[in-house]
């Protein structure tokens, strides 16, 4: 058994007022300092490379989509958020998505699409507001999804800084 | 203008001093609403309310909208007369006390108008005795709520306000043996005549101090807010309360808390006398009132946000074995003091 | 005017007294019994007596009845329904008849003598009202010719005090050891 | 039988094999692009090579499995250091050109050179020179498109057209780095065979047009089934997306009927099995999706009980029934019909259209039947179309059931019938025609399970591979629950 010495108690601190007000002393000096707390919409989140938001599909400077529908992402999905059907194009790649959503109800923002597309065609953008009035709005559809390139290309090279250091090791 | 004034009935001036008074009692307790949640936050690094109007200013607008427009519940099993009653039991008697407090003389041309409802010879004991009323919203409300939270605040509003009530009392008593009145408007006026105000004369001094912890002990403010109690009552007495009356109770609380800021000020800082300047116009006087009274104020919500909340065994030792003893002794001597040096007729 | 709101308040005093007894529970007889004691200090005041007005609620509105209510809510006398419900059970029988009879006797001789001292009291000059309400002559009255008896009355609610507490801890007695609940526990006192 | 030792364990081997084969029966893993055990073997890709070990005092050689016969006494390892090297070298080569470009390519997930690359391939390629660039979307015919980068020039597609259906289209044109894959003279395949290049071909160079970008492989989901086409009963393999929509359908090994081929016409035969549904609420237009009886606006949505019931009063008072089922019936679905054929003292009859020009020698019978065996061994008579709608027009009442029975009878001619005919048909689509009374829907036969016997009379096995929709019974419950419910009524009131 465990038995805890309580500390005996010096007579101001026993007298109990004088301790109160060293606490009122304290509250009031904290009283004056700046707050810590954020502003939310007006102050947004600070976000950087590193923040993992939600994905997004990166759209080349040439206004084109950069993925091919390839599928990678919707297999190692692992919420099954991702549905790709894909489709022919005259492009030069052939094959682009005709439908490409994510079901950001179920979209955890782990990154492995991110991490599985071969074609860096999907990145985690900073973006982390996600509020509709329906569920059917939170289906994000390819034109939800498309961002250009400029857009995430911190996020982008990011992951390229992090797959050379990767890389490297090898 | 002065010429208007003089010649305006008597009831008149009243109605428009009951308006007034009450209207800024209200408003008060309205705005302490805001200040509560302002200060607290100031003091925890945040914000507070800043989204309804300039700095949050009509947050207290936009609650009372929301306590309105809300649905009224009231409980299966509730007695619905007394849990109707409750609110209003808790919201009026503390209401009313404000009619009593002298908060300084409006003075126009030669007139001199008391700026105060009533001029009561037994002003105190008018006031402790509606005082002493205010705890049977928190009583009824919680015991006809048919709920065992709020019937656990209940019994503790009851016990504490018992307890509390005799210090609150005897500490008073020590002023009115210092002052020789239960006139308030006579404590103010004998303490500028002796040119000390009570809380800086021995007795006084003790009587303040007993009385500003009895005062938060009797409105139910931390550290001594068991009836309420969120960790371990949910909220205590008004758990089952919404819509308006909740916002009643809240009222009542807030109007009690302004009324024994008043008292306080009133009591044992010289009410509306501004300090070293006896002669000070009139304006200054209840800007006086009005700036000692908010310290209180201040002081009750600074004290919320300092203490954390007592033990309720605590809270009666504190009562019945410390405050109350020191109160009577306060109470023996200044009784001798006062036969002795007999002051008095 | 001042007759006919007696009258009222009187009524209203009776009908709080009748409810204490015929309420079915005990939170109604508390309830009914504020408004008695509410109207009396009206009644108090309209004859003029200020202090003893404030007195009645502060001490009885304000401190005993609350001290009842702690009782009954700590007892937890059954659920009490959502309306008061009067009950006449405590008027029948032939005892309970016969203690009404005496309560009634004994009123009616209260309120006779009351009348009569009445009588005498507005006969004799008016100048003695306002010297019993003040604070200062209350407290000479009190403490001057009549100190005997508020002593002696004293001295009976002592008595009664002394008596309950030996009562309650006869009861007490063998149930518990110490009593020494209340020391456990964290005031560093 | 021949004695070999394949990686240390002694074995029998057939003599007349390449050793591939003896590898695969033992279930030791070669690898192949060129071999296929349906064409004949060239050892033009030689990643099967493997090590024999040579004459006692010789060192061991390496040679290509498909293009070496089983001799007796043969020593084989595929797993040693040596063969494994050979291979990879040889896989090295032929990434040499290849385009990596598999998240655009079709055969992605199924590739063979993928699958290999993967497990044995080295991660960087060392060749500095650049990729030959060829064209990329090379149109072959109607079914095929080609893509020359992709191509690995294993020549099986060559082989195919040559082995199988013995009317070679398909070369290798040109030498060297400039070999591409091309047919005679540029013209269009021709053919109803062509599809199976897509199947054959070990990498994505030969695509189906049909397929091409419709779906990744990993997401179908293949169910086992039979070919409704033709009386033939081709094995197939029916791959559907999401549980929705048939994607493909490609041939499955069954060395007795139709070994590794299929023809076209049952390989693009997607619409008749997903048909378009009707919108919600909607009884006809397309699928008939609940049981709907003639009302004052036509047919109308019914309970499927209370329709059931209706049919069984209706044929109960218009003796004289005729019972004619689909020739896509199923086994259990006849049995069904039969014993509702007794219970109405009908003659058991199924629609029997005309043989169609789609006979060739290889696979394609031409009888759009693909039941006729099992219904003729259980007694039912074949009845031409025109023959059914002429008994029909006299008859009192009928039953028509089965998947497509309106349709082969000819809607046009259904149409032309007249009004006092009762008329109850199980069928997956109906039209509103003047003499239909009663309608079931039913499933279509890749939504049910089921059996098939075949012009060899063969057993084919039907699978469920789409779910029905949500209100479609099996025919033979809904034919079985008439039969019930015909013997509860008395006849002829």
């Amino acid at each position: 058994m465990v038995v805890v010495q309580r500390k005996e108690l010096t007579l101001a601190e026993r007298l109990y007022l004088p301790e109160v007000l060293r606490g009122l002393s304290l509250t009031f000096r904290k009283f004056f300092e700046k707050p810590i707390t954020r502003q939310y919409p007006e102050q947004p989140l600070p976000t950087d490379e590193v923040t993992r938001g939600q994905p997004r599909l990166v759209v080349k400077d040439d206004g084109n989509i950069a993925c091919v529908s390839c599928g990678m992402c919707e297999v190692a999905c692992p919420a099954y958020a991702i549905t790709i059907d894909g489709g022919e194009t005259d492009r030069g790649i052939e094959r682009e998505p005709k439908r490409f959503e994510i079901d950001m109800l179920r979209c955890i923002l782990c990154g492995f699409c991110e991490e599985a597309c071969p074609k860096d065609a999907i990145f985690m953008s900073n973006e982390l507001e996600l509020a509709d009035f329906t569920r059917a709005g939170l289906v994000y559809d390819l034109e939800k999804l498309k961002r250009p390139k400029s857009a995430l290309q911190e996020r982008i090279d990011y992951v390229y800084r992090l797959n050379n250091r990767w890389r490297s090791k090898q | 203008m002065e010429a208007f004034l003089a010649d305006v009935p008597e009831w008149i001036l009243w109605v428009a001093k009951v308006a007034l008074i009450f209207g800024g009692l209200i408003g008060t307790a309205a705005l302490m609403s805001l200040a509560e949640r302002k200060v607290s936050a100031w003091m925890q690094f945040r914000h507070g309310p800043n989204r309804v109007g300039p700095f949050g200013l009509l947050q207290p607008l936009a609650d009372g909208i929301k306590f309105i427009f809300k649905e009224e519940l009231i409980p299966e099993g509730a007695n619905k007369f007394l849990f109707r009653l409750a609110p209003a039991l808790a919201a009026i008697p503390s209401m009313m006390t404000i009619a009593v407090i002298p908060i300084g003389t409006i003075v126009v041309g030669e007139k001199k108008i008391p700026f105060s409802i009533a001029q009561l010879d037994l002003g105190i004991m008018y006031m402790l005795a509606l005082g002493g009323l205010s705890v049977y919203g928190a009583i009824l409300g919680g015991w006809a709520s048919n709920s065992k939270y709020s019937l656990l605040g209940g019994l503790r509003a009851s016990a504490q306000m018992i307890s509390y009530e005799l210090t609150l009392i005897l500490s008073i008593l020590v002023i009115v043996a210092l002052s020789g009145s239960l006139d308030l408007g006579a404590i103010v006026t004998a303490q500028r005549e002796n040119g000390l105000w009570n809380v800086f004369t021995p007795f006084g001094a003790v009587a303040f101090v007993l009385f500003t912890i009895a005062s938060f002990a009797e409105t139910n403010r931390h550290p001594f807010d068991f009836a309420e109690c969120e960790p371990e009552l949910v909220g205590g007495f008004h758990t089952e309360y919404s819509a308006m009356r909740f916002a009643l109770f809240f009222l009542g609380e807030y109007c009690a808390m302004t009324v024994m800021a008043c008292l306080n000020a009133t009591l044992f800082f010289g009410g509306p006398s501004v300090p070293l300047w006896p002669e000070a116009p009139w304006f200054l006087g209840i800007l006086a009132f009005l700036l000692k009274a908010g310290f209180f104020l201040f002081l009750f919500i600074w004290v919320r946000w300092t203490l954390p909340r007592f033990r309720f065994d605590q809270l009666m030792r504190l009562g019945w074995k410390v405050a109350l003893p020191i109160a009577l002794a306060n109470v023996l001597v200044v009784g001798a003091w006062v036969a002795f040096t007999a002051k008095g007729s | 005017m001042s007759s006919i709101l007696f009258y009222v308040l009187a009524l209203v005093a009776l009908l709080g007294a009748a409810g204490v007894i015929l309420a079915k529970s005990p939170m109604g007889s508390v309830i009914s019994l504020l408004g008695t004691f509410f109207a009396l200090s009206v009644i108090y005041l309209l004859a003029g007596f200020q202090f003893l007005a404030a007195a009645q609620i502060l001490v009885y509105a304000g401190a005993i009845l609350v001290l009842f209510l702690f009782v009954i809510m700590l007892l937890n006398l059954g659920a009490m329904g959502s309306r008061f419900e009067l009950s006449f059970a405590p008027l029948q029988g032939g005892r309970a008849r016969l203690a009404g009879a005496i309560a009634v006797a004994f009123a009616l001789v209260g309120l006779i003598a009351a009348q009569r001292t009445t009588l005498a009291a507005t006969s004799a000059p008016a100048a003695d009202a306002p010297a019993i309400d003040g604070l200062e002559g209350l407290a000479l009255e009190l403490f001057g010719r009549y100190s005997l008896p508020f002593q002696a009355v004293s001295v009976l609610l002592l008595a009664t005090m002394v008596a309950v507490i030996v009562l309650a801890k006869r009861q007490r007695e063998g149930e518990h050891g110490g009593e020494r609940g209340g020391e456990r526990g964290g005031d560093p006192r | 039988m021949t004695k070999i030792q394949i990686n240390g364990r002694e074995v029998e081997a057939d003599p007349k094999q390449p050793l591939i084969r003896a590898c695969h029966d033992q279930g030791v893993d070669v690898p192949m692009y060129c071999y296929h055990p349906g064409l004949a073997p060239v050892g033009s890709c030689r990643i099967c090579q493997v090590e024999v070990a040579g004459a006692p005092g010789q060192p061991s050689r390496v040679v290509a499995a498909c293009r070496t016969p089983v001799s007796e006494g043969m020593v084989v390892s595929t797993d040693t250091p040596k063969a494994h090297d050979t291979r990879r070298e040889c896989l090295e080569f032929l990434l040499k050109n290849h385009p990596l470009d598999c998240p655009i390519c079709d055969k992605a997930g199924e590739c063979d050179l993928q699958d290999y690359a993967f497990n044995e391939g080295q991660g960087k390629g060392r060749s500095s020179e650049p990729r030959r660039k060829l064209e990329k979307r090379k149109s072959l015919g109607d079914v095929i498109v080609l893509d020359e980068e992709r191509c690995i020039l294993c020549s099986r597609c060559v082989r195919f057209f040559t082995d199988v259906t013995k009317k070679a289209q398909l070369t290798v044109e040109g030498l060297g780095s400039h070999s591409v894959i091309n047919t005679y003279m540029d013209k269009p395949l021709e053919g109803n065979y062509q599809g199976n290049l897509a199947d054959i071909c070990p990498v994505g160079a030969l695509t189906s047009k049909k397929f091409r970008f419709q779906a990744r492989v990993w997401n179908l989901s293949k169910t086992l089934s039979t070919c409704g086409e033709c009386s033939r009963g081709c094995s197939i393999s029916v791959e559907s997306l999401r549980a929705k929509q048939v994607k493909r359908i490609r041939p499955r090994y069954n060395a007795a009927v139709n070994q590794w081929w299929m023809c076209d016409t049952g390989r693009h035969a997607l619409a008749p099995l997903t048909r378009a549904l009707a919108p919600e609420g909607e009884v006809l237009g397309g699928r008939l999706r609940t049981a709907a009886v003639r009302g004052y606006n036509g047919l109308e949505c019914s309970d499927d009980v209370a329709a059931l019931d209706l049919a069984a009063d209706m044929l109960a008072s218009h003796p004289g029934t005729l019972v004619i089922v689909s020739p896509f019936a199923t086994q259990e679905e006849a049995k069904a019909a039969l014993a509702l054929a007794q219970a109405l003292k009908a003659t058991p009859q199924f629609v029997s259209p005309a043989p169609n020009a789609l006979k060739d020698d290889l696979l394609h019978t031409g009888d759009p039947c693909p039941n006729r065996r099992g219904l003729l061994e259980l007694g039912f008579g074949a009845l031409a179309p025109a023959d059914a709608l002429a008994a029909l027009a006299v008859a009192p009442s009928a039953v028509l059931a089965g998947e497509r029975v309106l349709e082969l009878l000819g809607h046009a001619g259904l149409a032309l019938l007249p009004k006092k005919l009762r008329l109850v048909a199980f069928d997956v689509e109906a039209s509103d025609l003047a003499s239909l009374d009663i309608a079931f829907p039913v499933p279509t036969h890749v939504e049910k399970s089921g059996h098939w016997i075949n012009v060899d009379g063969r057993v084919g096995v039907l699978n469920v591979a789409l779910p029905p929709p949500a209100l479609v019974r099996r025919l033979d419950l809904q034919l079985a629950a008439l039969t019930a419910k015909l013997s509860a009524v008395p006849q002829g009131s």
